[in-house]
């Protein structure tokens, strides 16, 4: 294939054209709007599908495009200030190009179903289509200032999409919200791109690599602490606004006031992905920086506290978004244990699981004109394709075996049990044990929310009367069938359990362990002598020098001149502990599946008695750990408004009462001495003196003013050649 | 043989020339035959350059900018003339004088 | 085609010479072979036979102007779109057909925007925008 | 040889042309001078091998730009206009007078030598290429490349551009529907008139 | 000089003797200057045949006779006509502007016949292949409008101001859709030379642009409507409308310069013929080149030119007499609201077809792209 400027700008450009047009549409003929928005994504949709196929039939982890434009150039001899913007594609680009534009057509056409209707439902498909190119744009980036214009422009997107119904004080204040939390983790991730270009020179994901692989961070500290740590951890509270990690997870179960297609697409499958891609992108900076164990701290935290809020939630769409946080919170528990393939691999089932479910959800509110689970019930005789593609994906989320969630999440807590085990230390228990804990709650919570809106007996019979039959409608349910389709392990792993009992593609079968790599400082020295290609008009790489990987039974890829009898050794450790971790999680999945069979289909144990016993921490779960009460009642109003508040005593109380009024009385003597010099000499002498001047020389330069063009021309010769007289003379 | 030099001195003809045409002229049009002169010395200079100095065309396409913004600057400022002529009726250059205190002829 | 020498040109200047050739020599002859006797009404401007009134250098109407402003704007246009055009066969076969065509049709857009203001607008209406400077006279 | 007599033919009809163009009273003549000049530098152009530039020009100087200002020289009242402030106005010459003249001679000197000392200074300083006169290479497609590459914001902005001044212009020169004010009083008053008849 | 008459005929021996002697610039200038004038003279004589044409065919048309007292078939009637010319009273009216006077004529003639050096008659009769040929050909012919207004302006007349306003503006519109036209083709051929442009239909007259694709075929008609307006032939004669304007700018002309005036015109349509037929009708090119490369097919090909051309110049002077003439805002809006649009369509349409079929044209893509 030919990487020239049609064929990749095309993915970005369509929906951005789309919103261009849209733009000029809304106005005049509204209800092309939204088939113009589709028409984008799907076109888009196609241009990354040739983009995956031919990095599929590449087949070679070492196979990336780097093409690079000039921006902005104020270079001045030694002084170099120059930005390049760019693509970057590799491997992972090529998957997260194919997921954000499948996902996010499915996600349109529903969307058409679901807004139809609505007020400004027109507007819905601008906004889609800004974020969608933005989306698009960051994953092509190949630099961060660049990902940083577009992670803003999704801010932007994301805060107008939550606030859509604005009319409702909450969606507005909900906006504001999010928008100022992920303001929090920009300001460090803006912070943290400056020093990665202080020390690189520039902030090109390859020139990173290649900076960290010739060893460029070493030695270099900022205020006591390595630099490659701040950088790491800067780019990474980025992370960890966008992706609502641990202490700035406040803002997305809020966001949740957005129309449900819109919490599918941003909150739940892309959006809130691309924190989690950008630490992967990094992944080599916060390695070298050691924040290996903070952030699984951090991850395995997000997992088990999201995880035990979502137990007790009564809105549907809530459960899903306490659920989205304990996911990501896996994938950043991955990051940080090391699972990087794992990690991006639940990065994308996820993403396709989770989109389904919130499209279900979102089949069913708009069904049932109610979102509260205790008011459902029974609901699969009305809706029965919506509830055959949620029960997939809550099979898929809950970790049971086939499903693309059992595959990805226990690879997870496979390599986390493996770095326990292997190190023996005790620092990364308390990350794997609340993996584990998470991952026993995370089919319990599923359940619950499939069993008391699908199963069971209806608790409302005029809603349950009103709801219709659901019919096979292509923009409804087919988008919902196609995702829950996917949810399959199988795709991603080649095998059913992911531990290659089945083998249907050959060499292809383990192709997503095979072409994510991690970029660890042996697969950086490929980018030691990187040089940016220009966008020329032939892709003038001689493709042949790549050569094809080589297939290793365990590892996937070994390069040349690897160590692969190491590595095999390396590998059956690892395979052992994955073998461990699989089987526990199985048990534990089989467990929490009984435990809500009987809690909520038998009728054996009352969730009351769960109320009872543990009525502190229900509380507690009640409130979301106080997380919103310590922000918003503690932090800002008991601290920065009594802080405020005490600066504005000391400003109006001491420094104007007694530093201003002082100083007034001061000049206030001052000025009475100096009235009358002021006066005596200064007017009569100087002023009225300059007066006489100035009217003289406004003789002169008043004819210049004179309203005749061509003396001003006259003037603007005389000005040139006295100019060029004293620069040149 | 024709050197650089020959090239600058008719291009300081023409742009001298079209400055003391602007200057002298009290007639709108006329003035603006004088921004054409001047423009066109312009466009001379970049295509000399291009020649004698340097390898490549950029002087070419800048001297056929040129000749587009002059077409677009003789369009505008044309349409204004006449717009002038209908409300004033008359071109001279000293009646475009509106943003001057009104002062004693 | 690469490298040639300037006489190219020479024909272009050798027919202008031609030209003032043949109009200057055409001239001569009449000059020597036409009679001049001038005198009498003959050197009057034709009217259909009557006394000419006033001199023709009158004021003419804003519509030619109009006109010749639209031409300029389209004329300078194609001046620009002329090299491209020229590439577009080359480009097409190294495969850049696409690339080059959407510059080629986002220039013309412009183009077509032009003219459909000026159509909308009713500048491109003779009769209309008579009657309008008629009533404005 | 020929690019030699080109040369001096096409600067002396330059030349000439411009010390018409000064000399002359009548604007259609000093437009006509203009198309003397225009026709001169695209000969210039020749002799330095830019061919499609020296067709621009004649195609967009001679058959637009110069048309357009004999329109405009006829749409302001041809050569003799009579108006109603003409009383005032023949007290000012519209084509200069030797004051007007002084003044723009001076200022042309002054400044033509500022700039001759600039271009002394500057020859110490620039290289010039050792070319061959006569060599000669067709410029039309490397002009398209460059106008699609390197160029190509300038090449698609210039097109809205043009947009812009044809809209202006239009916009400007178009025929008013509503009459000046000054009219309406006028006829007001003439209308009064014939009523009190 | 590869691209030029001197440089053809510089291959033959004698020449090269002479540039032995005289020096390869002198030569070809020689060789350029006798051309040049060669040329001047047939387009001449073509010209004042064009007069006679116009009488006898529109004669024919009318069921009448036509000339027939000055030579076989009034044949000679040109040469009548010529000393006529010349030998009338040169009249210049009083009041008129004199160096206008003067100048207006030359333009129109200098206009007309500075496209005669890109010319192309045959594969090497033409004197000199520009790179920018096609281009320059529109460029240089625009002097013709600013000789009309000047025409019209110096006589100081009012039936000759108000023809030369149109006129300008006539010609000036019109060049819109010609040099829209114009593009498509080069959009096609890929080149600006009129060789390149001809070239690309050697062959059989299906590889003709006019052939090329439907755009072409529609593009062929908006570009011989335009010629007609842009040489002010009927229906579009009204900067000479004579039942309106008495003669239009040429009214005050009289004797040679009025002869002047006709020649510029009459030879204007025969080139702006042979542009149309190398444009869209195969130029020069032969069926079957039998004698390739010899000074006899360049002949031949001069004579294909020929043929066509004479045949496009009969229905041009077959249209005059057939259809009534425009009024003026018929005709502008036949310029700008039928033609600029059709001829912008076209355009579109021949660069998407480029880039859709690669360049094929109708018969390569329906009888394979073998079928020359």
């Amino acid at each position: 294939m030919n990487y020239t400027i049609s064929t990749i700008a095309p993915i970005f450009l369509l929906p951005f054209f789309a919103f261009v047009i849209n733009c000029v549409l809304i106005k005049k003929v509204p209800k092309f709007v939204p088939w113009v928005s589709v028409a984008g994504i799907v076109g888009s949709f196609f241009f990354a599908a040739a983009i995956f196929i031919d990095f599929f039939t590449v087949y070679n982890t070492d196979y990336y495009i780097h093409k690079v434009f000039n921006w902005i150039d104020l270079s001045h001899g030694d002084n170099i200030f120059k930005i390049d913007l760019g693509i970057f594609i590799d491997n992972m680009t090529a998957v997260m190009l194919l997921m954000v534009t499948g996902v996010a057509s499915l996600i349109h056409i529903f969307s058409t179903w679901y807004m139809k209707g609505d007020v400004r439902w027109e507007r819905f498909f601008v906004y889609l289509s800004l974020f969608t190119s933005a989306m698009l744009g960051l994953v092509l980036s190949d630099n961060l200032l660049s990902i940083f214009m577009f992670w803003e422009i999704m801010g932007f997107c994301s805060y107008s999409l939550i606030g859509f119904y604005f009319e409702k004080e909450e969606a507005g204040n909900a906006s504001i919200k999010a928008f100022m939390t992920t303001r929090v983790g920009d300001v460090f991730f803006l912070l943290g791109i400056l020093a990665i270009w202080a020390v690189v020179g520039s902030v090109d994901i390859p020139s990173i690599y290649a900076a960290i692989s010739n060893g460029a961070f070493e030695g270099k500290t900022v205020f006591g602490i390595a630099l490659a740590s701040f950088a790491g951890f800067c780019i990474f509270c980025g992370t960890i606004g966008k992706s609502a990690q641990f202490p700035l997870q406040v803002w997305l179960p809020d966001a949740m006031m957005g129309p449900t297609p819109c919490s599918a697409l941003i909150h739940a499958a892309t959006m809130v992905a691309a924190g989690v891609y950008l630490s992967l992108r990094m992944y080599p900076l916060m390695y070298v920086g050691e924040l290996n164990t903070l952030i699984a701290y951090i991850g395995g935290i997000t997992a088990f506290g999201a995880a035990t809020i979502a137990l007790i939630q009564k809105d549907l769409k809530a459960v899903l978004a306490y659920s989205t946080i304990s996911q990501l919170g896996y994938m950043v528990l991955g990051i940080g244990v090391g699972a990087y393939n794992a990690a991006f691999m639940h990065l994308v089932t996820h993403a396709i699981f989770k989109a389904c479910l919130f499209l279900s959800a979102g089949s069913v509110i708009h069904s049932y004109h109610d979102k509260y689970m205790p008011e459902m019930g029974g609901l699969k005789n009305k809706l029965p394709y919506t509830c055959i593609a949620m029960w997939c994906c809550t099979l898929a989320i809950a970790g049971v075996p086939v499903f693309s969630g059992f595959v990805s999440k226990d690879r997870i807590l496979g390599d986390a049990l493996y770095l326990f085990l292997q190190t023996g230390e005790g620092v990364y228990a308390i990350p794997t044990i609340l993996g584990f804990v998470g991952a026993f709650l995370t089919p319990f919570y599923m359940f619950r929310m499939m069993f008391l809106t699908f199963h069971g007996k209806n608790r409302n019979k005029d809603k349950y009367d009103h709801c219709h039959k659901e019919h096979l409608t292509w923009n409804q349910n087919v988008p919902l069938l196609i995702l829950s389709v996917f949810t399959l392990g199988f795709f991603f792993s080649g095998s059913l359990t992911g531990q290659g009992i089945i083998s249907f593609a050959k060499e292809k079968k383990e192709w997503f362990k095979v072409l994510i790599e991690p970029p660890v400082q042996q697969r950086l020295e490929k980018f030691s002598n990187v040089t940016s290609q220009p966008f020329s008009f032939e892709d003038t790489r001689d493709m042949s020098v790549i050569p094809k990987s080589q297939y290793l039974k365990q590892s996937g890829f070994a390069g040349p001149g690897y160590d692969t009898s190491a590595e095999e050794e390396y590998y059956d450790e690892v395979h052992h502990a994955h073998v461990l971790g699989a089987v526990a999680s199985v048990i534990i999945v089989a467990l929490s599946v009984l435990l809500a069979f009987a809690m909520y289909i038998f009728g054996f144990i009352s969730p009351s008695f769960f109320y009872d016993k543990l009525s502190f921490w229900v509380k507690a779960l009640k409130n979301k750990y106080y997380m919103d009460w310590l922000y918003i009642d503690v932090l800002i109003k008991k601290g920065l408004l009594k802080l405020n508040n005490l600066l504005s005593w000391f400003d109006s109380g001491i420094y104007d009462r007694y530093a201003i009024d002082g100083w007034a009385f001061i000049n206030r003597q001052v000025f009475k001495a100096s009235h009358w010099f002021d006066r005596v000499i200064v007017d009569s002498v100087a002023v009225d003196g300059t007066a006489v001047g100035t009217e003289i020389f406004s003789l002169v330069t008043k004819s210049i003013q004179s309203g005749y063009i061509q003396k001003y021309i006259i003037v603007l010769i005389g000005a040139i050649v006295a100019l060029s007289m004293f620069l040149g003379f | 043989m024709v050197s650089l030099q020959a090239y600058l001195i008719v291009s300081l003809i023409l742009l001298i020339t079209g400055l003391v045409i602007m200057i002298s002229r009290k007639n709108i049009v006329a003035i603006l035959l004088g921004i054409e002169l001047i423009l066109n010395s312009a466009a001379l200079n970049f295509v000399a350059y291009s020649k004698y100095t340097t390898n490549n065309l950029d002087g070419h396409i800048f001297s056929l900018f040129i000749i587009v913004i002059a077409a677009a600057e003789a369009a505008v400022g044309l349409a204004i003339v006449i717009r002038f002529f209908q409300i004033k009726e008359t071109i001279h250059i000293d009646e475009v004088s509106e943003l001057r205190e009104e002062i004693a002829r | 085609m690469s490298n040639q020498t300037l006489n190219v040109f020479m024909p272009v200047a050798i027919m202008m010479v031609i030209a003032a050739l043949l109009f200057g020599g055409a001239l001569l002859a009449a000059y020597l072979l036409s009679p001049s006797k001038p005198g009498g009404n003959k050197d009057l401007p034709y009217e259909c036979g009557e006394e000419p009134v006033g001199s023709a250098w009158s004021m003419f109407n804003v519509r030619f102007y109009v006109v010749g402003l639209i031409f300029i704007i389209f004329d300078v246009e194609s001046v620009l779109m002329f090299p491209v055009a020229a590439i577009f066969k080359k480009m097409n076969e190294l495969g850049n057909g696409t690339y080059i065509l959407i510059i080629f049709l986002s220039f013309i857009s412009v183009l077509l925007e032009g003219i459909a203001y000026c159509w909308k607008k009713g500048d491109l209406d003779w009769v209309k925008s008579f009657s309008r400077t008629t009533k404005t006279k | 040889m020929f690019i030699n007599i080109l040369f001096f033919s096409a600067s002396a009809l330059v030349i000439a042309s411009c010390a018409l163009m000064m000399w002359t009273k009548n604007l259609m003549h000093s437009c006509v001078y203009l198309l003397g000049v225009l026709i001169g530098v695209a000969g210039l152009y020749l002799t330095l091998g830019a061919d499609f530039v020296a067709a621009t020009q004649i195609m967009v100087y001679v058959g637009g730009v110069v048309i357009l200002m004999l329109f405009a020289v006829m749409l302001t009242g041809g050569k003799d206009f009579q108006s109603k402030t003409q009383q005032l106005l023949n007290l000012l010459p519209s084509m200069g007078n030797k004051y007007t003249f002084m003044w723009g001679g001076g200022v042309g000197l002054v400044f033509a030598g500022c700039l001759t000392y600039f271009f002394m200074h500057l020859f110490k300083v620039i290289k010039v290429q050792e070319i061959d006169n006569n060599s000669y290479s067709p410029t039309i497609e490397k002009l398209g490349e460059l106008l699609v590459t390197d160029h190509l914001v300038a090449f698609e902005l210039s097109s809205v551009l043009l947009l812009g001044a044809l809209v202006g212009a239009a916009i400007i020169a178009r025929p008013r529907k509503e009459r000046p004010a000054y009219i309406d009083d006028i006829e007001h008053d003439h209308h009064h008139d014939e009523e009190h008849h | 000089m590869e691209n030029t008459i001197a440089g053809y005929f510089l291959n033959f021996p004698i020449f090269q003797a002479i540039a032995e002697t005289l020096g390869v610039g002198l030569t070809a200038f020689l060789i350029f200057f006798a051309f040049a004038g060669l040329f001047t003279v047939i387009l001449a004589t073509v010209g004042g045949f064009g007069t006679i044409a116009e009488r006898k065919i529109s004669a024919d048309l009318q069921a009448r006779i036509g000339p027939n007292r000055v030579g076989p078939y009034g044949l000679f009637q040109l040469i009548a006509d010529g000393i006529k010319m010349i030998s009338k009273e040169d009249i210049m009216p009083r009041s008129a502007d004199k160096f206008l006077y003067y100048l207006a004529p030359f333009l129109c003639i200098f206009g007309v016949l500075c496209t005669v050096a890109v010319m192309p008659f045959s594969k090497n009769l033409i004197l000199s292949d520009l790179n920018v040929g096609v281009f320059y050909a529109i460029a240089i012919s625009s002097l013709v409008g600013v000789g009309i207004f000047l025409g019209g302006y110096a006589s100081n007349s009012k039936w000759s101001l108000l023809g030369g306003m149109r006129g300008a503006s006539q010609i000036i519109s019109y060049e819109i859709p010609v040099t829209l036209t114009i593009m498509m083709i080069v959009v096609i051929a890929g080149g600006l030379s009129f060789n390149t442009l001809v070239e690309a239909q050697a062959g059989m007259p299906w590889n003709w642009y006019i052939f090329h694709n439907p755009f072409t075929f529609i593009g062929f008609f908006v570009f011989f409507i335009s010629t007609l307006a842009e040489t002010n032939r009927a229906p579009f004669d009204l900067p000479e409308a004579e039942s309106e304007l008495v003669s239009g700018y040429h009214t005050e002309y009289t004797g040679i310069r009025f002869g002047l005036f006709a020649l510029a015109e009459y030879i204007e349509i025969f080139v702006v013929s042979a542009v149309s037929v190398s444009l869209f009708l195969g130029g020069y090119q032969l069926p079957f080149n039998i004698l390739e490369g010899t000074l006899p097919n360049e002949l031949l090909q001069f004579g294909s030119l020929f043929l066509k051309t004479c045949a496009l110049y009969y229905v041009v002077i077959w249209v005059r007499w057939t259809f009534p003439r425009l009024r003026v805002d018929q005709l502008m809006s036949i310029c700008w609201k039928y033609l600029t649009p059709i001829a912008i369509f076209n355009l579109v349409g021949t660069a998407i077809w480029v880039v859709a079929f690669d360049g094929q044209s109708m018969f390569q893509l329906f009888f394979g792209s073998g079928a020359h």
